[in-house]
């Protein structure tokens, strides 16, 4: 186990300088920060100086170098556009992303879950088959769409719920979280059923798929044979045995979850991280765009891991120890 | 009803309606387990031999189904139950043994979890009793340092360990009848002799009755007391085991035994069934091994031959029914 | 090459295969390699004409020597000689070719074994096209007599594998097999997927063609009885090392390894009613981790000091010529 | 010993026909023929499809304007209602005009060309891409195999959307800017082909390494055949069926992804908008009455992806013989 | 219930209980874009002002009509010495810290607005120092003679010093050096509001200034104020629509009506300080991205001129623009002095005069060149173009239309890389030099930094030299109007349209539109 939390470490950091190196290769077509960061009335002279000072004018590799040394230590830089320090920027952003990632991920989960099992359970049944029908209409349309459609429906015409923003936020050992406020959790509903959606549906296919799978195996006709409960063998034995490649994949859907945020967060200003990388690629602000980028790295390898790791203590045969 | 069978399954037929048409796996099978009694199903894949241990247990995938006869347990009919009486009987009553001890083991429960959970289904054990018996039956089975064993995982058994743990999940309610539906075929040669030994003597032990499903004539010469032999569903030939495969009767059986090659006796060139076992959906019309039979006439390509009486054995051909007895002479079928 | 050599000789044969951990779980669990030894120094000789048969229970290394007599596998040490040419050692593509064709093998699987998206006349003529021996024009010619000697229609080669019974693809695989007009194939199990009444179809027709076109076999399975069908010659094979090695009848009549007795006495016999088979002790053991001296010493009724310590050699006994590999083998 | 050869017919099962099947007779009497016919949700999906590609095909025929002609456009025309006619000019739109006064329904079709075009390019890109590195991983192994797993890997670590931004971004910096407005199509289509090859090569892996190791292409092997010829022409037509349904998915995926890149504003240009830019730009009038200008492209694209969605659904469950 | 018809309900039970507008009104403000910096002197630019606006106050301010008014000086005029301003403080005024306004303070935020990291620094780049003269009296010196000085200080804000000293920002924030700020996060005016919270693109709260000068001056009716930045209009607007905000800028135009006709809602509108107009390069011999190859189309006048004619205004002023603009044959807006009628009049669209034009030019079968456009920068700007587009289309000349975020388009304009270009332009100062100096000058290091257009007039550009330092108002205005006829017949730019601000807004709220887009908010009055 340790071998393999190594390699995926040294995996990690390659797939960070990737990152890193493919953003600032990028940077260069995404326009001008210098343009945003003087005003219209800026002379030429300035703005070169401006240049030369951000060390814009450097080739690429030396600046991702300069970048990716710095980050190293945990130095960020400073934000072109609001002049912060992009380390704060980010943690103070991060957690209206990360909870609100974390309610999606919850309602896909246990609404994919429970549906994917439902599902399969009632492999035929007519409100199977409406749920398996429906739930296609999730990922067929884009997530601004839906977003905002809901907002027309649920804030412009029922005027349930707010259509923007995070309400009311509660500091919770000094993070402040919507989701612990009546009208932050109002204020997340939408959003998190925009960001969801689509997870969901894929997070309950693959669980009715797998569940269908598990169920057509020797080991629980043998269970059905030695008389246990429809219960025990959907709950006890079924399930368990389809959380592997659902863990899998729950794992990469909720690293999508933070990605897509970007859409929904601008539909929403959800003020994210999201929104923030948005505003980031507007203004071209480098080094909040590849921190961000970074960062959703950082997310991904770290989920990879705790699924890898997850694995682990799911599956019995793939302990080290046994071998 | 002491002296009525344990198991009796009459008229059996199970159907599995598609799109082109309905099919039947199992065609009016019926047979008697006693108490205590091996009974061997033999036959080629397709047979319908498994169907018939699934149906007899309740566990025929849909859209199969049991569309005639009768199974009864102790005199009590238990092919129309509902799922939920069903349930209480298998596994305590009737348990079943699979072919593959690897996939027949959930591969992320520890045995002894999976042993427990069964041993609290059928008996109102603690869980700590539960335990007990768990190991218990593992040792019985054979398995060394059973108590520690107990919390391994399937895995970390070998091939032959595992399926002593899948008989000790059989045996773990007290079953009065144990189906065994190939429990050999994935194994060794020699390994297949301890398990076979073993559950022999399990069962002798407990007086549990076992219906053996195999296509292996040796183990089936070795093991078991009587025999069916099946073919396209329909049971051929039935008697004691001995008769059936020293003198056998219908012409499949005969050609089965002089297919079978073996280690021992003379060596003589192996004769041979022509064809292959007709698809489900293409059983001929009358007795279904008619395209392949040397002796076929007329009647056998008209109706199904039923089981009649036939030097201790019953079997399913026209050739011994007295009607055509003298029909049979004439139409010289060759040899 | 002269009639007296044997057309096939496997000359100390070995396969050893690197099963080791990644190398960085080695470092951290400060690990040695691992290796694990399928065959080891397997020698035999097949003369033309005859079948040899390699028995032997799983995990014995009897597919991976049928793999290396044909060429699929390379064996770690050792050499393959047909006709007394190394089949490893030519490294001109033409003779690889030619040598290819003259040995072909059939495999266990019915199903796997035929491509399930090609037609059957396409399967069957393939090894025709591959080596070039007729012209295009031919081959549809050729597929035709291949399936009728095979037993099967002319019509067949239209249909895809599917539409065909376990019995008769394994005809199909026959037939690819004799395409190439080989003087060799090795049979992997070739009837174990199979029925009864279809195996000994099968065996039949292979012994038949056998006989019309001289036909050497190389014959694996782990089936007692069938070996005994078809075999000349014997391999018995335990953990990767032939324990014996005999005529068919010698080995049956009077079998010398303890581990020959024992498959022997484990195989259920149609005619012993109600027999219980002495129980054998134990399982074959982890191939990786092999008893030391005779591998088969912890399963074996015998049993000396000498047998935990070293490696038997192969000895010969009897006019027979029967060749063992047992300390404690006398006659 | 003597043994008697098993002639011909005598061997021969009697149940089997001696006529081989014509392709059609096996389609039409095949599981999946069946399947579709007892299907009506897949026989809608699949006709309205057929009908949503032949309207992309033949959008230049059967649209009413050419909206992608700017010269042909009159602005005044602009925000004209479904079903009537503008007050101005006296021209008549059967599912009203845009902001620039183009006709909606021939917007549609041809955004649904667009749209469809860039999918289906796409997805051909993914999969040649995907299938090609799929069998070398999955046949050759060793470095190889290491090398485009780990990439695989790595891209897995981001979702497609944002590969695709990230890589339309670097192909339009890259492009002369007088060639942007043609190459903007190909960049998109590079971007999301790129962004979803990771799917069919993981899945051609699996497979291939399934295949692999089944008999018959060791009896290719035996026979001397190439790597290529094996891969090609032995294991390649036996994993069709999960690149068949992985295609069909990531069809209705390169659709969508489309859209969401329009959002994103890098998407197919307002000049030549397909349905994710006709939808975005039609975004701006959800709460201002011009619903038709959202509702149509909208309605359209739903079901575009979703018959899409539902026949790869389909496919799934009728190729996956597990589930059978 | 509807959250609108509360706040309806809950404003007429106000109006009732006749409580005035002592009592705590908050208003809950909402545009497309977050103010970027606290930090007063670190960017010019617009949401950043107006928030500082509230917060921090310059020596004279544009109030809701743009005229200029006193704010923390109460006079200025020139000295005896042309050269030199005198500029009265206002007695009594406090930071919100507590620290007394000083001439010191006046000092020391010009001062620190000159700093080479100052944003605002070109505005003031005629100063040449600036000179306490008593507590309440600051000389500035210029250059030469300015007349504009007052126009260039209406968006300079006044720190103090002492608390910009002690929190070490006495420069503007360096972003280029990573150097951090607490004058980025924290603020200390003399403004109506202080700020109470504010979480960047997300909430900001203001507090009215209990200590403000300006009590009994202005309304001072809104009490508090959340500033929440929406990026998406359609979010924006549902906002305004379900009454979660009380007032946004920004309206798009599509939803004017919308907003208009909504029960308890109301528009604002007026025109901008902002005309919208198209580049071309016409100074180049020949042109990088067209397909006439060795000569440069736009290089002749009557091209140009055709084009300018061939854009039908009205019909985008109708269709793209929902009426919201006016359309114009100049690019100046019309507070801008200089502006006249005559100048404002733009050419009939009249395709067949601008086809004949384009065949007496020999480009009868027209030809063709790319459009840069902005697609995030001005109202419906990426429409607009593909209207232009379209229009052009019909005489011939075939645009390829190359639509860019701003961060990449300005860039093009900017490094002179584009042919044919879209661009805004606003005048802070109010005066055509500023317009000159931008647009029409020949591009040097100082000026012409926005003309992209290749366009080199020397005899022009001695005549915008003059501009700077001619203190006689009737010669100068001369001066304008002579350069105005001659960019006018030169065809330099095609102007659009000026674009209409709009505010929409809860109906209990009176506030007009400020033509530069912004809104002080102690003008906000409440309807009784």
């Amino acid at each position: 186990m340790l071998a393999f939390i190594i390699r995926r470490l040294a995996q990690a950091l390659l797939v960070l300088m990737a990152v890193g190196f493919v953003s600032f290769a990028m940077f260069k077509f995404m326009g001008d920060p210098v343009e945003n960061m003087l005003g219209q009335e800026a002379t030429v002279a300035d703005r070169a100086a401006l240049e030369e000072r951000l060390g814009l004018n450097d080739p690429i590799i030396v600046q991702y170098v300069r970048f990716f040394g710095r980050a190293l230590s945990g130095d960020f830089g400073v934000s072109y556009r609001v002049g912060l320090p992009v380390g704060e920027v980010i943690m103070e952003r991060l957690p209206a992303t990360l909870e609100l990632a974390f309610l999606s991920g919850v309602i896909a989960i246990s609404l994919g879950f429970t549906l994917g099992v439902y599902t399969a359970i009632k492999r035929d049944g007519y409100i199977a088959n409406f749920i398996m029908t429906t739930s296609l209409i999730g990922v067929s349309l884009p997530t601004f769409l839906i977003g905002v459609f809901l907002i027309w429906l649920f804030a412009v015409n029922l005027g349930w719920l707010p259509s923007f923003g995070r309400g009311d936020t509660r500091s919770f050992f000094g993070v402040d979280l919507a989701i612990l406020t009546v009208d932050g959790l109002k204020s997340m509903i939408l959003p998190a059923i925009t960001l969801g959606l689509y997870q969901m549906t894929l997070i309950m296919r693959l669980v009715r798929s797998e569940m269908l799978e598990v169920l057509r195996t020797d080991y629980i006709r043998f269970a059905r044979a030695r008389g246990l409960s429809q219960k025990t063998i959907n709950f006890g034995h079924a399930m368990k045995n389809t959380l592997v490649p659902v863990i899998t994949v729950t794992g990469l859907q909720f690293g999508s979850i933070v990605a897509f945020a970007i859409i929904t967060e601008s539909v929403f200003q959800w003020p994210g991280v999201g929104l923030l990388f948005i505003n980031a690629v507007n203004f071209v602000d480098i080094p909040v765009m590849s921190a961000y980028l970074l960062l959703v790295a950082v997310i991904f390898v770290t989920i990879n891991l705790i699924v890898d790791l997850l694995y682990f203590t799911i599956d019995p045969r793939l302990s080290v120890s046994n071998n | 009803m002491s002296n009525s069978p344990l198991l009796q399954v009459s008229d059996l037929i199970v159907e599995f309606p598609t799109r082109s048409g309905v099919l039947r796996p199992v065609d009016r099978v019926g047979f008697d387990v006693r108490a205590g009694e091996i009974v061997g199903l033999v036959g080629e894949s397709g047979a319908g031999k498994s169907m018939c241990g699934s149906a007899i247990i309740g566990l025929i995938d849909r859209p199969g189904r049991i569309s005639g006869g009768e199974i009864r347990l102790n005199g009590e009919r238990i092919d129309n139950l509902p799922e939920e009486r069903l349930r209480h009987i298998r596994g305590k009553r009737i348990a079943m043994v699979f072919q593959d001890p690897l996939t027949s083991l959930n591969p992320l429960m520890t045995v002894g979890q999976q042993l427990i959970q069964t041993i609290r289904t059928h008996l109102p054990l603690s869980a700590n009793d539960a335990r007990a018996r768990a190991i218990g039956l593992l040792e019985e089975v054979g398995i060394p340092a059973a108590a520690a064993r107990i919390d391994a995982y399937p895995h970390q058994f070998s091939g032959g360990m595992r399926q002593r743990v899948v008989i000790a999940l059989a045996l773990a309610a007290e079953p009065e009848l144990i189906i065994a539906d190939e429990p050999t075929t994935a194994l060794d040669v020699s390994v297949q002799a301890q398990i076979m030994a073993l559950l022999k003597r399990l069962c002798r032990e407990r007086g549990t009755a076992v219906i053996l499903i195999t296509h292996d004539m040796g183990v089936i010469a070795e093991t078991t007391d009587r025999v069916a032999v099946l073919y396209a569903g329909r049971i051929a030939e039935i008697g004691p085991t001995r008769n059936v495969l020293s003198t056998p009767s219908h012409p499949y059986t005969v050609g089965l035994m002089a297919s079978t090659p073996s280690t021992t006796g003379s060596l003589h060139t192996l004769s041979q069934i022509p064809g292959s076992m007709p698809n489900l959906r293409a059983i001929p019309k009358g007795c279904a091994f008619n395209a392949r039979c040397g002796k076929a006439f007329s009647p056998c390509f008209q109706d199904i031959p039923v089981l009649e009486p036939v030097e201790g054995s019953e079997v399913a051909c026209w050739l011994y029914d007295p009607a055509y007895q003298n029909t049979k002479e004439t139409s010289g079928a060759s040899e | 090459m002269s009639g007296d050599t044997p057309l096939i000789q496997a000359r100390d044969l070995s396969a050893v295969f690197d099963v080791s951990k990644p190398w960085l779980n080695r470092m951290l669990a400060m690990e040695q390699k691992r290796f694990l030894t399928a065959v080891d120094t397997v020698d035999f000789d097949i003369p033309k004409g005859k079948t040899f048969a390699l028995v032997g229970e799983s995990g014995s290394g009897k597919s991976t020597i049928g793999r290396m007599i044909v060429g699929l596998q390379k064996p770690t040490t050792g050499q393959v000689l047909i006709d007394g040419q190394n089949l490893f050692s030519i490294t001109n593509e033409k003779q690889k070719l030619a040598m290819r064709r003259r040995i072909q093998m059939i495999f266990q699987s019915p199903y796997a074994s035929l491509n399930p998206r090609w037609r059957v006349k396409h399967i069957i003529g393939e090894p025709v096209r591959a080596f070039n021996l007729l012209p295009s024009g031919e081959i549809d010619k050729r597929v035709e007599e291949l399936l009728d000697q095979v037993g099967l229609a002319k019509s067949d080669g239209e249909k895809f594998p599917h539409e065909f019974s376990g019995g008769q693809r394994q005809r199909i695989a026959i037939a690819r097999a004799l395409a190439s007009n080989p003087e060799f194939i090795v049979c992997d199990e070739p009837t174990s997927a199979l029925d009864v009444s279809v195996q000994s179809q099968v065996l039949n027709l292979m012994k038949a063609l056998q006989r019309e076109l001289g036909l050497t076999y190389l014959f694996i399975s782990h089936d007692l009885s069938v070996i005994r069908y078809m075999a000349d010659q014997i391999g018995v094979l335990y953990l990767g090392r032939l324990v014996e090695v005999a005529d068919r009848d010698t080995l049956f009549d009077n079998p010398r390894h303890p581990y020959t007795r024992m498959l022997m006495d484990a195989a259920p016999h149609i005619d012993a009613f109600g027999r219980t088979a002495e129980i054998v002790s134990g399982e074959i053991p982890d191939p990786i981790n092999k008893p030391s001296g005779c591998s088969f010493h912890p399963r074996c009724e015998l049993t000396a000091d000498q047998c935990r310590r070293e490696r038997p050699e192969v000895r010969v006994f009897g006019p027979e010529k029967a060749r063992v590999a047992c300390h404690l083998c006398t006659a | 010993m003597d043994t008697q050869i098993p002639k011909g017919a005598s061997a021969r099962p009697e149940f089997k026909e001696t006529v081989a099947k014509t392709t059609w007779q096996r389609w039409a009497q095949s599981d999946i023929w069946h399947s579709y016919k007892s299907s009506p949700v897949i026989i809608v999906s699949s006709l309205t499809f057929a009908v949503l590609v032949l309207g992309a095909i033949f959008s230049p025929l059967l649209s009413p304007y050419t909206p992608f002609d700017p010269s042909s456009l009159n602005l005044m025309n602009g925000f004209t209602k479904p079903m009537t006619a503008n007050e101005f000019t006296g021209d008549y739109f059967l599912l009203g005009t845009d902001d620039q006064g183009r006709d909606v329904l021939s917007t549609i079709l041809f955004g649904l060309r667009i749209s469809l075009f860039v999918g289906v390019v796409a997805v051909l890109f993914a999969m040649t891409l995907g299938v090609v590195l799929g069998l070398l991983s999955g046949y050759v192994g060793g470095w190889i195999d290491g090398v485009i797993m780990r990439i695989a890997d790595i891209q897995m670590t981001f979702p497609s959307i944002m590969v695709a931004m990230l890589l339309y971004g670097i192909g339009k910096g890259l492009i002369p800017p007088d060639l942007r407005d043609e190459m903007a199509i190909w960049v998109l289509i590079i971007s999301i082909g790129l962004s979803e090859w990771v799917q069919f090569a993981r899945t051609v892996r699996g497979a291939t390494l399934v295949e692999r190791q089944k008999e018959y292409v060791q009896a290719g092997h035996l026979i001397g055949l190439t790597r290529w010829s094996i891969m090609l022409r032995h294991i390649l037509p036996n994993v069709t069926g999960p690149i068949l349904v992985i295609a069909t998915i990531s069809l209705a995926l390169a659709i969508i992804a489309e859209a969401t890149l329009s959002f994103l504003g890098v998407g197919a240009p307002k000049t030549q908008p397909s349905l994710g830019t006709l939808i975005n730009v039609g975004r701006q009038y959800i709460l201002s009455g011009e619903w038709w200008i959202l509702l149509f492209p909208s309605l359209t694209l739903l079901a575009l992806a979703l018959s899409v969605n539902l026949f790869g659904d389909w496919l799934r469950d009728v190729l996956n013989p597990k589930l059978r | 219930m509807n959250k609108s018809l509360l706040k309806l309900t809950a404003a007429s039970l106000a109006l009732c209980a006749g409580i005035g507008a002592a009592n705590a009104e908050t208003l809950r403000w909402a545009r497309a874009g977050d103010s970027i910096t606290l930090d007063p002197h670190a960017q010019n630019e617009g949401p950043t002002h107006t928030l500082a606006h509230q917060i921090y106050e310059p020596l004279l301010q544009r109030d809701m009509e743009a005229k200029i008014i006193p704010a923390l000086a109460t006079s200025w005029a020139p000295t005896d010495n042309p050269n030199v301003w005198e500029f009265k403080l206002r007695d009594g005024v406090k930071f919100h810290g507590g620290e007394d306004f000083t001439a010191d303070d006046v000092v020391f935020s010009l001062n620190r607005a000159m700093q080479p990291t100052s944003a605002m620094k070109e505005l003031l780049s005629s100063i040449k120092e600036v000179r306490k003269v008593d507590d309440s009296t600051v000389h500035i010196e210029t250059n030469g003679p300015n007349p504009l000085l007052p126009n260039n200080l209406t968006n300079l804000f006044i720190m103090d010093s002492d608390w910009a000293v002690s929190n070490g920002c006495e420069e503007p924030q360096d972003v280029a050096a990573g150097g951090d700020n607490p004058c980025v996060r924290s603020t200390n005016g003399t403004g109506a509001y202080v700020l109470e919270s504010r979480k960047q693109d997300s909430e900001t709260v203001l507090k009215q200034n209990p200590d403000y000068w300006g009590k009994g001056k202005f309304p001072l009716e809104v009490t508090e104020i959340i500033y929440t930045p929406i990026q998406e209009s359609a979010t924006r607007v549902s906002a305004l629509l379900s009454g979660e905000v009380d007032l946004i800028q920004d309206v798009p135009v599509q939803d004017l009506a919308r907003v208009g006709e909504t029960d308890g809602l109301t528009l604002s509108t007026a025109p901008q300080n902002r005309t919208i107009f198209f580049g071309m390069n016409l100074g180049a011999d020949d042109l990088e991205n067209d397909t006439v190859e060795g000569k440069n189309p736009l290089a002749d006048v009557r091209v140009r001129k055709a084009m300018n004619m061939a854009i039908n205004r009205d019909a985008i002023k109708k269709v793209v623009m929902r009426e919201q603009s006016q359309p114009t044959g100049v690019i100046m807006p019309p507070f801008v002095n200089g502006w006249t009628e005559e100048l404002d009049a733009y050419p009939d669209y009249d395709v067949a005069a601008a086809k004949a034009l384009m065949e007496e030019a020999g480009y009868a079968d027209g030809f063709g060149l790319t459009l840069n456009c902005p697609n995030d920068r001005y109202v419906n700007d990426e429409a607009i173009c593909q209207a232009a587009v379209g229009m052009l289309g019909q005489i011939g000349i075939n645009v390829n239309l190359d639509a860019k975020p701003k961060a990449q388009h300005f860039p093009l304009i900017q490094n002179k890389t584009t042919d044919f270009y879209m661009l805004g332009w606003g005048v802070p100062t109010f005066d055509s030099e500023y317009i000159f100096n931008f647009l029409a000058h020949t591009t040097t290091d100082k000026l012409g930094s926005w003309n992209a257009t290749g366009y080199s007039n020397p005899e022009l550009d001695a005549k915008i030299a003059s501009l700077a330092s001619e203190t006689d108002q009737e010669v100068r205005n001369g001066t304008i109007a002579e350069i105005w006829e001659t960019l006018k017949e030169d065809t330099l730019y095609l102007p659009v349209h000026h674009q209409v601000l709009n505010w929409g807004m809860s109906d209990t709220i009176e506030f007009a539109v400020q033509p530069e887009d912004q809104p002080h908010f102690k003008f906000l009055t409440y309807k009784k």
